[in-house]
């Protein structure tokens, strides 16, 4: 990798102001009769700030191009080309970092945590792709994300699943974002990043387990298309549910679709709805019945399911350094081993109060019981819709994409014999 | 599209088939290569640095060895050769992968592409769709409420307690605090302007944890009300006010059977003492005329981790004292702090020990003047040791230091003598230390030993200590009466007694609504704590020497036979089990979250799952 | 059925996957795995605690924050100085006066009441009413001035940027200036690597200077010629290790030397031909058990002796620590 | 009447959808009020750093990104340099037998009697923090662990951020991204 860009800084003025507190030069330089040159010490400049923006260039340049591929050419192959584009720059150039993806938690850790601010790249990865997919679908996932790229590319004998275990399925990345949602507000872990499973692809380099993970999705992805997008993505389920609401969408035919049935099976995603036509046109009253008896589910399963999941808040607590640190010291102090973890040597070491460290235990505590009552009623809540979902059967004539899972890949395109 | 080259023309299908495999093949074989490399490289890594380190140990003690210096030369160079190979191994070996998978993927891309598009129509049923439907339902809910069950099942049992835990902690944490400030005042006598103003800090910290600990006016000892749920440091608990905070008590147990009982063991010494808890330990003491020990017991399997023999202790009377046998030689409870263990027996050895049984110090308080033997319990206040020593000649209230035995302040009662142990509580604007005796209650400052209060009231050999609570200090002794004496005023006033059922030896206990008295005769009462009505009363039979103490609501009452009355502190009686030890005992019990702890005639019992 | 199966399969696979993300978040995997490339510093730093023959009798905070010299005179006053301040205090800890200065010294000598402070490249002499005496120019504007000696009518000075001991009499003229090379008469130079760098002297009114670069403990003759010198470079008891050790000296009234390591942490006695006699202080009387294992910033700040024997630390969190003999 | 409820269906589309954009907006607006103008990246903090050796073996780089600085500045050039040779050495050499460094990436060159000059050989530095104990106890702490900007992938978390048992790392301005410790600082 060229890094002609790299400037190699002396060293900086502001360390020597340091060295040269009270005007005194605090290390003796050793008197060297040769006239030996001391070396400074090289310190490398991180990447260019305008590199990141470039960066920024690039998605727009390249989510406005795949979304124009997709409405207006409506061109498969084009699609596919972009994709390489992105898992190449974004996946192995840019070695998979910053994605929009992780980037969900720093929002998130932004807005619970006034005093973290993050880069302006930060903010617009994140919010770019769900403007784009407010207007015209999530056609970031396309071909842009480098996640969804890689496993794209090894889609190649995929099958369709079964729309229950699909629906089923379907649900583990809610549950994934309210967990990536509560460890990112209480400051704790970026999960989503640490189990990103591509990313030790890109960067040729992971721990042995993610790369198990990683290759056992890259796998599967030979058969279940994008499992990673479809049942595992929590940025995915937003740009789902932004996506239903889409002003413009693909579709598989250019203008009215003629009900051949070509399309049934072209997606490998599962993600075409068939018309349902007039059979299953349900009466009002029943439609009103259920509609009563789910406002009335819901609620008592958010309850349940959110003191549920608040009686797990120490466990999850655990995933938080300063929570793990005060339990391993209290357990310490209990037990008659030997043997002290390095992090409470280190601790106890560094002269910090150990009772300001409960005390903020005990406040990210506090913090993880309320956001588990808040993960529960959540996860209540989406199950809840999804069964009322299952119920309701929109009346549909033509074969559409399924605004909300479509990724706009386009492959369905190819199959319509409507061309214009 | 493509005019001169299209993929479509280059090569055949069989030829991108065999690409696809041979690549796929290969990128298998490095994988499982690569695999094997890092297996290696792990384990053989740091074996190798370890040896070379060992070699250069030796080459140390004896410089002058060359071939020594030739081997770890030639080992150097080999490890850090086979490190930086594999290293290179590695990442070459991951480009091939990369390569050979991207190859495959090419090929097989490309065969796809080549397939012309076969639409296929579904063979299925467009009724099928409200079926799939049917079926999501009914997977979700089943397999949604097969998991909603699990983890509620697993929530239930859930035992959330790290936040209380914490705030233990930070209670436990005023102690080095104490300590460092005492070292420096200690250390120079007259002080600094600059120490003055570190032990102020501190003492500070002590009034601003101390506060936060009792948002809820908790009627316990200061330092040991934070710690109860995990420890229970002193005689009835902490402050020995009879009320225990601990959770999920076995309230079934058969000692004859087995049945719930964890473990069992045998006390070397006999001694009426009570198990006293701090973490993992527990103490006892035992004592006869010719010896006396401290025992040290593992709270999770019963095993004896050490026995101190208390010994050589300057002072201390050749001959033990005479005493009856229903006191015995060891009749006080031990006290801990969680840095020391500290007990006191008949003959008026009082010893300092560290929680691994080391001495810290001893010293004998004269041989108390008491013609039925010695028996209050110690209490512990931040890090003094209260020891309640009213004797026949020059009765006294004393203060020792935990650390160095020392005595802090004492104070001379005139009072007779009495058997009953100290009990120390906030009443919310300040600790006191409350006891009976010939012919008063009086409450007195643990700082520095000052009368606070007296109230004359009580009368004759007074056995059973005091109960607090909500501001209400109740009294009772045989022959004498039942007062209920409200404090918090400037002087205490009576504010109902009665002389109906009178204890001697077992104390009473008492909740912000009810009064809970055991009679020695084994007959139980209870009134309403602020006006003094009588509830209820149950006859059990067997005398009672222990004293009640109650757990979550529950009033736990030992029998000298062995049974425990368990019922509940309420308006009616409520019998919720009668456990048998199968052992006589008239020990208190002891408790630690979901375990009670039972010492017996013979032996120490941990009940609970 | 192929078909049906390789769904089963892959579902499988990635219910696995989810079960190992999963049980990998919430299981705590407290791996503490051992560091092959630890270095040991408190296996080092261990002392057989039978050449300890001095004990701790008292410590006392000095209530200063950055308190960086310590002095002792002739009637066992002790005086700190350090952050734009001097404190005195009498031989039990108890503060006896002390004055306010614009300056941070970071050391002093005193005698008959006139206080000699260095502080940067320039010596700063007070009275004990907190009074400015004098303030002599600057040798060398680089210079650093580690430590302080008065004997007689002169003032020594280490200036350990320039690795001089500078002699003035006491009304600051330069009487000479010792350093320089000087192969003819065996003297190497100091070397000194980081600003430690002590000069003492002994009760026959030997000037001592530390060459701490190379380990040694040097005498000087009044004109500023060497005499001779002793240090053994070692990790072992008798030695000096690391580099810039020992990084603080003392003379006892008997003529034997009180030695600090930085590093290893240990203050040391040797007897005045430079012969190892035993240990003041380890690293447990200044660090914590972890402190042991992790710390490396020096403990101690500087040391000093009364005319009784007795040794006083001063500390990096500011406090005195005094030791008998045992 | 179909028309007239796809109608509705694109009303109430519609609306979602702006509510859907206003909430982008106040979140983008309020998140960009309070923006960092540069961006940030890993450093550690050498005062807290406990030289644990896990900047060796948790970064997810092959070959870490964490390197031993030498700061020559406060070098002393000494010959018996506590970074360089293992403690307890009787000779002062380049023998492997006296070297700390597990890789043998501290490169010793003699300058003028007595001092020399040491040089990290980055290639071969795997940032395990041993010379930087070595030095920073017995030496002047010239040696320093710090993140090598031209090789860190700057994570969205570091993953040995998250090892780290002191808590050394935290992000920095990218505007100054290093954090080289003076002498006696903390």
């Amino acid at each position: 990798m060229k890094k002609s860009t790299q400037v190699a800084l002396i060293l900086l003025i502001t360390s020597l102001i340091a060295f040269n507190l009270f005007g005194v030069q605090r290390f003796p330089r050793p008197e060297f009769e040769n006239g030996y040159q001391q070396p400074e010490t090289i310190l490398n400049a991180p990447r260019a700030l305008f590199f990141e923006y470039f960066d920024l260039a690039v998605l727009i340049g390249s989510l406005s191009l795949i979304t124009w591929l997709i409405l207006k050419k409506r061109s498969r192959k084009a699609v596919f080309w972009v994709m390489i584009f992105s898992l190449l720059y974004f996946g192995f150039y840019r070695k998979g970092c910053i994605c929009p993806v992780g980037s969900l938690q720093n929002v998130t850790l932004a807005l619970f945590n006034p005093e973290y601010s993050l880069p302006i790249n930060g903010i617009a990865f994140f919010i770019i792709p769900l403007v784009f997919t407010l207007f015209f679908g999530r056609t970031f996932c396309a071909g842009v994300c480098p996640l969804g790229a890689i496993q794209d590319v090894f889609a190649l004998r995929p099958v369709s699943l079964k729309s229950w275990v699909q629906s089923l399925l379907g649900l583990i990345p809610f549950i994934y974002l309210g967990l990536a949602v509560l460890f990112a507000a209480t400051a704790s872990d970026f999960i989503v990043c640490r189990y990103d499973p591509f990313v030790g692809f890109f960067r040729h380099n992971a721990s042995f387990m993610m790369f198990a993970i990683g290759g056992i999705l890259l796998f599967i992805s030979v058969f279940i298309a994008r499992p990673y997008c479809r049942f595992l993505c929590p940025y995915g389920v937003l740009l789902n549910l932004v996506s239903r609401f889409s002003k413009k969408h693909l579709t598989i035919a250019p203008s009215a679709c003629i009900s051949c049935r070509l399309c049934e099976n072209s997606c490998p995603f599962g993600a075409i709805d068939k018309p349902t036509g007039a059979k299953f046109k349900q009466p009002s009253n029943v439609l009103v019945k259920k509609l009563i008896l789910y406002c009335l589910i819901i609620p008592f399963l958010m309850a349940v399911c959110g003191w549920t999941a608040s009686k797990y808040y120490e466990s999850f607590a655990k995933v938080n350094f300063k929570v793990k640190l005060a339990t391993e010291i209290m357990q310490s102090k209990n037990s008659e081993s030997e043997v002290i973890p390095l992090e409470i040597t280190a601790f106890r070491s560094s002269g910090n109060s150990e009772e300001v460290l409960f005390e903020e235990a005990k406040v990210i505590l506090n913090r993880f019981y309320l956001g588990n009552w808040f993960l529960g009623g959540f996860i209540g809540l989406v199950f809840g819709l999804t069964l009322a979902r299952l119920t309701i059967i929109p009346y549909k004539t033509d074969y559409t994409t399924n605004k909300g899972t479509c990724f706009s890949c386009a492959r369905c395109v190819d199959y319509c014999p409507v061309k214009e | 599209m493509f005019k001169k080259f299209d993929l479509k023309n280059f090569g055949t299908d069989q030829l991108w088939n065999r690409i696809a495999l041979v690549s796929g093949i290969f990128a298998l074989l490095v994988c499982v290569l690569l695999i094997g490399n890092y297996i290696q490289v792990k384990k053989a890594d740091p074996i190798n640095m370890k040896v070379i380190n060992s070699l250069v140990e030796r080459l140390h003690k004896d410089p002058s060895d060359v071939k020594l210096r030739e081997e770890i030369r030639t080992l150097d160079l080999l490890s850090r050769k086979a490190y930086f190979t594999s290293k290179w191994q590695i990442r070459t070996g991951g480009y091939f992968v990369l390569a050979a998978i991207a190859l495959m993927v090419i090929s097989l891309q490309i065969i796809s592409y080549r397939k012309t598009i076969v639409p296929q129509l579904s063979p299925e049923n467009d009724d099928n769709t409200m079926a799939y439907r049917n079926k999501t339902r009914v997977f979700i809910v089943t397999g949604g409420s097969l998991i909603l069950a699990t983890a509620l099942i697993f929530a239930i049992l859930a035992t959330n307690e790290l936040k209380e835990k914490f705030a233990v902690q930070e209670i436990n944490e005023e102690t080095p605090i104490e300590n460092n400030s005492d070292l420096i005042t200690q250390a120079a006598d007259s002080l600094v302007l600059e120490i003055i103003d570190t032990t102020g800090t501190s003492n500070i910290t002590i009034k601003h944890t101390v506060a936060s600990a009792f948002t809820n006016n908790d009627s316990v000892n200061e330092k040991s009300a934070a710690s109860s749920k995990d420890n229970f440091p002193t005689f009835r608990g902490p402050g020995g006010n009879g009320i225990a905070k601990q959770k999920n008590i076995p309230i079934s147990w058969d000692g004859s059977t087995g049945d719930n009982i964890r473990w069992k063991t045998a006390i070397p010494l006999p001694g009426y003492n009570s198990p006293i808890i701090w973490g993992n330990k527990i103490f006892v003491t035992g004592a006869n005329t010719a010896k006396r020990e401290v025992y040290c017991i593992n709270r999770n399997t019963g095993a004896m981790i050490w026995t101190v023999v208390v010994e050589n202790i300057p002072n201390s009377p050749g001959q033990a004292p005479k005493v009856i046998a229903e006191t015995g030689h060891a009749a006080p409870t031990a006290a801990t702090d969680g840095i020391g263990v500290y007990a006191i027996f008949s003959n008026g050895d009082i010893i300092g020990l560290d929680m691994d049984g080391k001495k810290l110090w001893a010293e004998n308080l004269g041989v108390p003047g008491n013609h039925y033997g010695h028996s209050s319990s110690l209490m512990i206040f931040k890090d003094l040791v209260i020891v309640q020593y009213d004797q026949k000649t020059s009765p006294k209230l004393m203060a020792l230091s935990t650390k160095t035995g020392k005595t802090v302040w004492s104070t001379n009662r005139d009072v007779k003598i009495s058997w009953a142990s100290p009990v120390i509580v906030n009443t919310g604007k300040r600790t006191e230390i409350i006891l009976a005796a010939e012919p008063f209650v009086a409450s007195y400052n643990p700082a520095d030993g000052k009368e606070l209060w007296k109230i004359d009231c009580i009368s004759g050999e007074v056995g059973p200590s005091v109960a607090y609570a909500n501001g209400m200090v109740f009294s009772v002794n045989d022959y004498s009466k039942l007062a209920a004496i409200k404090i918090g005023a400037d002087q205490p006033t009576v504010l109902w007694e009665n002389t109906d059922y009178l204890s001697d030896i077992p104390s009473p206990v008492a909740t912000d609504k009810y009064l809970i008295l055991s009679t020695s005769y084994g007959l139980t009462v209870c009134y309403d704590a602020v006006t003094g009505e009588k509830y209820w009363e149950k006859e059990f039979g067997n005398n009672v020497y222990a004293s009640p103490i109650i757990a979550e609501g529950k009033v736990y009452l030992m029998d000298k036979t062995g049974i425990m009355h368990i019922f509940k502190a309420d308006k009616e009686y409520v019998s919720l089990g009668e456990p048998k030890l199968g052992e006589p005992s008239v020990c208190t019990p002891a408790f630690t979250n979901g375990f009670i702890y039972l010492r017996g005639d013979k032996n120490l019992y941990s009940i609970g799952k | 059925m192929k078909q049906k199966l390789i769904i089963g399969f892959s579902v499988i696979l990635l219910l696995t996957v989810v079960y190992l993300i999963g049980s990998d978040l919430f299981t705590n995997s407290s791996k503490h795995d051992e560091n092959p490339t630890e270095y040991k510093i408190d296996k080092l730093r261990q002392i057989d605690s039978s050449l300890i023959c001095y004990k701790e009798i008292n410590h006392f905070n000095s209530g200063m924050s950055k308190a960086k010299g310590l002095a002792i005179d002739e009637n066992n006053t002790i005086y700190i100085a350090g952050n734009k301040q001097v404190l005195l205090f009498n031989s039990s800890g108890i503060k006896t006066g002390g004055f306010k200065m614009d300056t941070l010294a970071h050391c002093l000598a005193v005698d008959n009441d006139q206080i000699y402070l260095g502080a940067g490249n320039r010596i700063l002499q007070y009275n004990i009413a907190g009074e400015q005496i004098s303030s002599w120019p600057a040798f060398n504007p680089k210079s650093f001035i580690t430590s302080i000696a008065l004997n007689g009518n002169h003032i020594y000075a280490a200036d350990a940027i320039n690795r001089r001991v500078f002699k003035y009499n006491k009304n600051g003229n330069l009487v000479w200036e010792i350093g320089k090379k000087d192969t003819a008469k065996g003297f190497e130079g100091f070397v000194i690597p980081s600003p430690y760098f002590e000069v003492a002297f002994g009760a026959y009114n030997d000037m001592w200077a530390v060459n701490p670069g190379k380990h040694l403990v040097q005498n000087f003759s009044v004109e500023g010629e060497i005499q001779s010198s002793w240090g053994l470079t070692s990790f072992s008891i008798e030695g000096f290790s690391g580099c810039c050790n020992p990084s603080h000296i003392a003379i006892l009234p008997n003529g034997e030397f009180v030695t600090y390591e930085k590093g290893l942490e240990r203050i040391k006695i040797y007897d005045p031909t430079g012969k190892f006699r035993c240990v003041v202080a380890g690293p447990e009387s200044f660090m914590r058990k972890e402190d042991l294992i992790l710390k490396i910033a020096p403990c101690v700040v500087d040391l000093a002796v009364d005319n009784e024997g007795t040794i006083y630390v001063l500390d990096a969190n500011n406090m005195v620590k005094v030791f008998v003999k045992k | 009447m179909d028309n007239k409820k796809l109608n509705r269906r694109e009303f109430i589309n519609k609306g979602v959808r702006i509510g859907i954009g206003v909430g982008i907006g106040v979140i983008g607006y309020e998140l960009l009020s309070r923006t960092l103008s540069s961006k940030t990246v890993w450093q550690i903090d050498p005062a807290k750093c406990i030289q644990c050796g896990k900047c060796a073996t948790s970064c997810v780089l092959e070959q870490s990104a964490v390197k031993c600085l030498h700061v020559y500045q406060m070098c002393g050039y000494c010959d018996l340099c506590s970074g360089y040779l293992r403690p307890e050495t009787k000779e002062l050499t380049t023998g492997a037998e006296n070297q700390l460094c597990p890789t043998s990436a501290i490169e010793r060159k003699y300058i003028d009697d007595p001092y020399f000059e040491y040089h990290i050989n980055e290639e071969l530095c795997i940032g395990c923090g041993k010379c930087v104990k070595g030095c920073g106890a017995f030496g002047n702490g010239s040696l320093q662990l710090q993140v090598q900007h031209e090789l860190c992938v700057n994570c969205n978390q570091c993953a040995i951020a998250r090892e780290c048992p002191s808590e050394a790392f935290s992000r920095v301005p990218a505007s100054s991204p290093y954090l080289l410790k003076g002498f006696g600082g903390k």
